[in-house]
């Protein structure tokens, strides 16, 4: 990381910041329309509940490009990249991932600008060995991917 | 202290890929410090990406999201040093910000 | 050069064996620890065995004094007073798994674990197994008659009866498991219905 | 012999009972359980360390003001004269005549802040590491950004000074000292080269290819718990798991344990902070 910059935040910065944020707050409403926070979702506390959350449950879609590893070396940084094929999945809005063992299952929610491609890479915990799900939405619809990530024990007094 | 950020924005092809690091400890609120009192839920709730006044990404996150938090996202239409980028909000209102030019 | 220093100073510890650790090693070794929770320092004194094996792997020899420190061992090891070596194969799955215990932070009002997945393959579904130790897959595969039930019991409770300052620790010796826990590891290695026993299912496990 | 040959033949039918594909699953198994096994989980997590942040914070905290005479750090002479910081950690523990003992870096900076900044030693030793909950000290950061002062350098402890190889002598004792409830020692676990304990390779400290990637890539971010830890702490916490008692901070077993690896692995590179489980 050779080109980078300190984000500490002067006064003078901060105020900038604030125009930025409320810039944020305006621009997107004219760009594209952003979802509010999803907090049902986010509360829920089973899968099930948490996609239904979500608006619908998903399809299964071969289109819905998701990578995390097999094995992690530690559930509290697993790393992962969501994708989409999109010449079957058009117009994405919206990637949302799950952790089905989680005690909320739902990670994170990413609202996606026309233009932008669909493309996230994160990390997230993940309690315990079991399925991550990937869930976009294309032209209002939900679909998605899942994968099995096993967790495992650390080594002397695991 | 406002959150610090870490960004690369690079051009490769068509697309802007933007990798960003963000300083924060991403508490959940139900892990137990050493004297066993209750470590209170601390984590980034949003996120946005920008390319100049233009979001490309706003991101929802909960508290399952790593400590130190890196996220990754390519967009189209970035043009060499073009400003990107990166500003958050937590749960107990504190922010972040980072800012560098497309390479 | 200083493997033959080892060497040299190896043969005059045997020859007034067991007289291992400097006075000046024993004390820098002291005021460099505090008493932690449980880890007191106490654990810091070695005894005879401890003091015999603080060697690299390289340079232990097998002489006299490690033929008598063997049979020593082999007959201090305490069999199950009713005779009955197998207990229960699940619990002894979990004692097998668990890898706490001893330690400064642990409560010592918990059961010890035995941690036998840091160093050995055991069921065939686990991936995480170290492999300090030699893969016990399988092990029930040696049959259960009484030399197999008093070889394995030995093993668990001081190795050192059978290979002198072996990595494993004396789990029975030092009561770092009870004797029930102990019987529950037996079953583990040796029920044919154990879980070490069986295949692994299938690709999803296997992988 | 009966028995014997009764084993051999159930074993015999057991592998001619195996399908196809499971032989297959043979084959895959021992790959899987070999180093590579966490290959893809670190492809993609890639290179993006957090360690990073913690890099600038040291510097920051270097150049601050601090203590009752309220002055920097900058004056602290780490072994190459007063206020050279680059290359300076990867010649540590070294004899330091001020003091006329063998320092580790860690303790040279409390040093450093009771003399210069004149601050409580007791003080900062009492906590030196993060514990649960923190996100990090001025002496882990500290020493991170030491750390990354001396990255791709040439691991070179000093042995000159008698007090320096008394120390490499007295490490090596301590590595094979055997002891607690265990019978653990730090060689229980790093004499040998190729081994794991459950999932993670332990590197044989004995070996100078190994004990050179080993030592060289700490400090080190630990994934597990969020912070950037130093070798002091990952001496402490060995022992923990050793079922040892407390290894008191700046102690000389934890500086002989140091020099025993930083002299095994002279002639490695530095590349910490590494990115770790």
């Amino acid at each position: 990381m050779n080109d980078t910059i300190k984000g500490r935040v002067s006064r003078r910065r901060l105020l900038n910041w604030a125009a930025a944020l409320g810039a944020l707050m305006t621009l997107p409403a004219r760009a594209w329309a952003t979802g509010s926070r999803p907090e049902t979702a986010f509360d829920a506390t089973a899968l099930d509940q948490a996609l239904m959350a979500l608006g619908q449950t998903p399809t299964r879609h071969e289109g819905v490009i998701f990578t995390t590893p097999d094995i992690a070396e530690n559930g509290a940084v697993v790393p992962i990249r969501v994708e989409v094929d999109q010449t079957v999945l058009p117009n994405v809005s919206k990637v949302s991932v799950l952790v089905e063992m989680n005690p909320n299952p739902l990670a994170a929610v990413f609202d996606i600008a026309p233009g932008t491609e669909v493309y996230i890479e994160t990390r997230v915990k993940v309690a315990q060995t079991g399925n991550l799900y990937a869930v976009v939405e294309s032209d209002g619809q939900l679909f998605m991917a899942s994968r099995e990530t096993k967790v495992t024990l650390g080594g002397c007094g695991g | 202290m406002a959150g610090r950020i870490k960004i690369r924005a690079q051009k490769k092809g068509e697309l802007t890929e933007v990798k960003a690091l963000m300083r924060h400890p991403m508490e959940t609120g139900m892990r137990k410090d050493q004297a066993g009192e209750s470590i209170p839920a601390h984590f980034i709730t949003e996120v946005a990406v920008l390319h100049g006044d233009q979001t490309v990404m706003q991101a929802h996150w909960g508290a399952a999201v790593s400590a130190n938090p890196f996220l990754g996202v390519r967009f189209q239409g970035g043009q060499s040093g073009d400003a990107v980028r990166v500003v958050w909000t937590d749960n107990q209102g504190g922010t972040g910000e980072g800012e560098t030019t497309i390479r | 050069m200083r493997a033959t220093l080892r060497r040299i100073t190896l043969v005059v510890w045997i020859g007034v064996a067991p007289v291992a650790v400097s006075e000046d090693l024993a004390s820098v070794i002291h005021a460099s620890f505090s008493d932690s929770g449980q880890a007191t320092l106490m654990r810091l004194e070695q005894d005879p065995l401890q003091q015999r094996c603080s060697q690299p792997r390289d340079e232990r020899v097998d002489d006299d004094i490690a033929m008598a420190l063997r049979q020593e061992r082999l007959n201090a090891v305490v069999f199950p007073e009713d005779g009955n070596f197998l207990g229960d194969w699940q619990r002894g799955s979990a004692v097998a798994a668990s890898g706490r215990g001893l330690q400064s932070n642990d409560d010592p009002s918990i059961a010890n674990g035995g941690n036998c997945y840091a160093c050995h393959q055991l069921a065939p579904t686990e991936v995480a197994y170290g492999t300090l130790g030699p893969s016990l897959t399988q092990y029930g595969l040696r049959g259960q008659s009484e030399a197999m039930l008093r070889y394995t019991w030995t093993k668990l409770w001081d190795t050192h009866a059978f290979n002198l300052c072996s990595h494993m620790p004396r789990f029975g010796a030092q009561k770092i498991l009870t004797e029930q826990q102990l019987k529950d590891v037996m079953a583990f290695l040796l029920d044919p219905n154990s879980s070490v026993n069986q295949s692994a299912e299938g690709p999803s496990s296997a992988h | 012999m009966r028995r014997q040959s009764d084993d051999a033949m159930t074993l015999y039918r057991f592998v001619m009972m195996i399908p196809r594909w499971w032989l297959l699953l043979l084959m895959v198994v021992p790959a899987l359980a070999d180093e590579g096994i966490f290959d893809q989980y670190r492809d993609l997590m890639g290179d993006d360390n957090p360690a990073i942040f913690v890099i600038d914070e040291g510097e920051e905290f270097w150049v601050q003001s601090q203590g009752p005479s309220a002055v920097t750090l900058e004056a602290c002479d780490l072994g190459l004269g007063a206020g050279v910081t680059r290359g300076a950690y990867a010649q540590f523990p070294r004899y330091f005549a001020d003091t006329d003992r063998v320092m580790d870096i860690e303790t040279r900076l409390l040093y450093c802040m009771e003399t210069l900044q004149g601050r409580d030693r007791e003080v900062i030793a009492a906590k030196p590491y993060s514990l649960r909950g923190d996100f990090g000290t001025e002496l882990e950061a500290l020493v991170t950004w030491l750390a990354a002062e001396s990255e791709g350098m040439t691991i070179a402890p000093e042995q000159a000074h008698p007090k320096e190889r008394a120390m490499y002598a007295m490490g090596e004792e301590i590595f094979f000292y055997r002891a607690g409830p265990h019978d653990f020692s730090c060689a229980t676990c790093h004499e040998q080269s190729n081994k794991r304990i459950r999932l993670q390779q332990l590197p044989n400290l004995t070996e100078h290819t190994e004990v050179a990637e080993a030592y060289g890539s700490w400090p080190a971010y630990r994934m597990s718990q969020g912070l950037v830890r130093t070798m002091g702490w990952r001496l402490q916490d060995c022992f923990r798991q050793q079922r040892w008692p407390g290894l008191i901070f700046g102690s000389e077993v934890s500086i002989a344990l140091q020099t025993y690896m930083a002299v095994n692995a002279a002639g490695g590179v530095m590349t910490a902070p590494g990115l770790k489980r």
